[in-house]
């Protein structure tokens, strides 16, 4: 499982797509939406993509988290409005040993954080605006 | 040439940019930057993918200013 | 949550009870069994387990992750008859954000692999052994 | 004395072993090692912990072998 969707996303349903009998070892990260952020609270996000971009992005990442491990991979990201508590995105790695799945499953919440072109707008008590650049989540 | 985020609620989605033929895309950031349509740490992409300064842009390529990415 | 059961374990089970709207990171180890261990085959295990001494352990590591980082831990581990896909264990973090979260992830497994009393015995096809020390899963 | 893994194959879910008293907990490993009851990388523990070499073990404490562990 690799793209966007508008749909909430289930952590479970992507890690049954990347468990296998031969692959013991399984990291999954979920990041939700905090309800503070740099202490201003957050109403609800907007999070826009480049579609078409974002989604090649997405795959390329996994094709290249395949050259360095074996295993397999999933990543996911929410669009659309979120609000605390929802998720946003799902990065999951299944390999033969935990050490690959640690450090796959690090390497594509990085990889998405750094160079999917998706971005949010968050909404608070203090207005809106969009957010460029990591944020420490 | 298609806008995201920022420079889209201040630009709108989609502008057109007059540039020199042939043009690469350190051209387009300068016209890009010329009429402040840029921000800090923004790239180009050419047909979805990041591109380098010196890519060709040819007619017709899609061609997007990314700023720097909020995802996750 | 945090202990040893009988039954499966469900993971979204425990990503739901370390979840929070204040915790924007959560990373999830789960460790299943492999079909295939350093060549051989695994019918399947046995896992047999110290229980009070493994319960105070967990609750330890647990205790230990709370001083190093801010969140919610879980850790839970099976113990009986298991097959190849079945999980074995699982840890979960939950932190504000997702460094931490990966860091008390990992930590709490390798925790449990270094001293948590609970000991495997595998069945395959040339007969049966109990492990001692850590296998690379 | 409560054994696990591969030393309960052995030699039983339980042992009785008689150990001089005063006893520090490297005294029951060497009475441990020199009836064959041992194997490589084990530690006790004492009341659900593991012991350090010089901590007393004293009447009613539960004392148990513990193999290098494989969980996980």
């Amino acid at each position: 499982m690799i793209g966007l969707t508008k749909d909430p996303i289930d952590p479970e349903t992507i890690r049954r797509a990347v468990e296998s009998d031969e692959l013991g070892g399984l990291c999954i990260f979920v990041g939700e939406v905090r309800s503070l952020t740099s202490g201003r609270e957050t109403s609800h996000l907007f999070y826009e993509a480049y579609e078409p971009m974002a989604t090649g992005k997405m795959r390329e990442i996994a094709a290249e988290a395949s050259v360095k491990w074996s295993g397999k991979f999933a990543l996911v990201h929410r669009v659309g409005e979120l609000k605390p508590g929802d998720i946003a995105v799902v990065t999951a790695a299944a390999c033969p040993h935990r050490n690959e799945s640690f450090e796959a499953c690090r390497f594509l919440i990085e990889r998405v954080k750094a160079d999917v072109p998706i971005w949010k707008k968050e909404f608070g008590p203090d207005g809106e605006s969009w957010v460029e650049g990591e944020t420490a989540s | 040439m298609r806008l995201f985020a920022g420079l889209k609620s201040q630009h709108g989605t989609c502008i057109l940019l007059e540039v020199p033929d042939p043009v690469c895309v350190e051209g387009v950031r300068s016209a890009l930057k010329a009429r402040g349509v840029w921000t800090s740490g923004a790239r180009i992409a050419l047909n979805h993918s990041f591109s380098n300064l010196d890519d060709t842009v040819n007619p017709g390529d899609e061609v997007a200013v990314i700023p720097p990415v909020s995802g996750g």
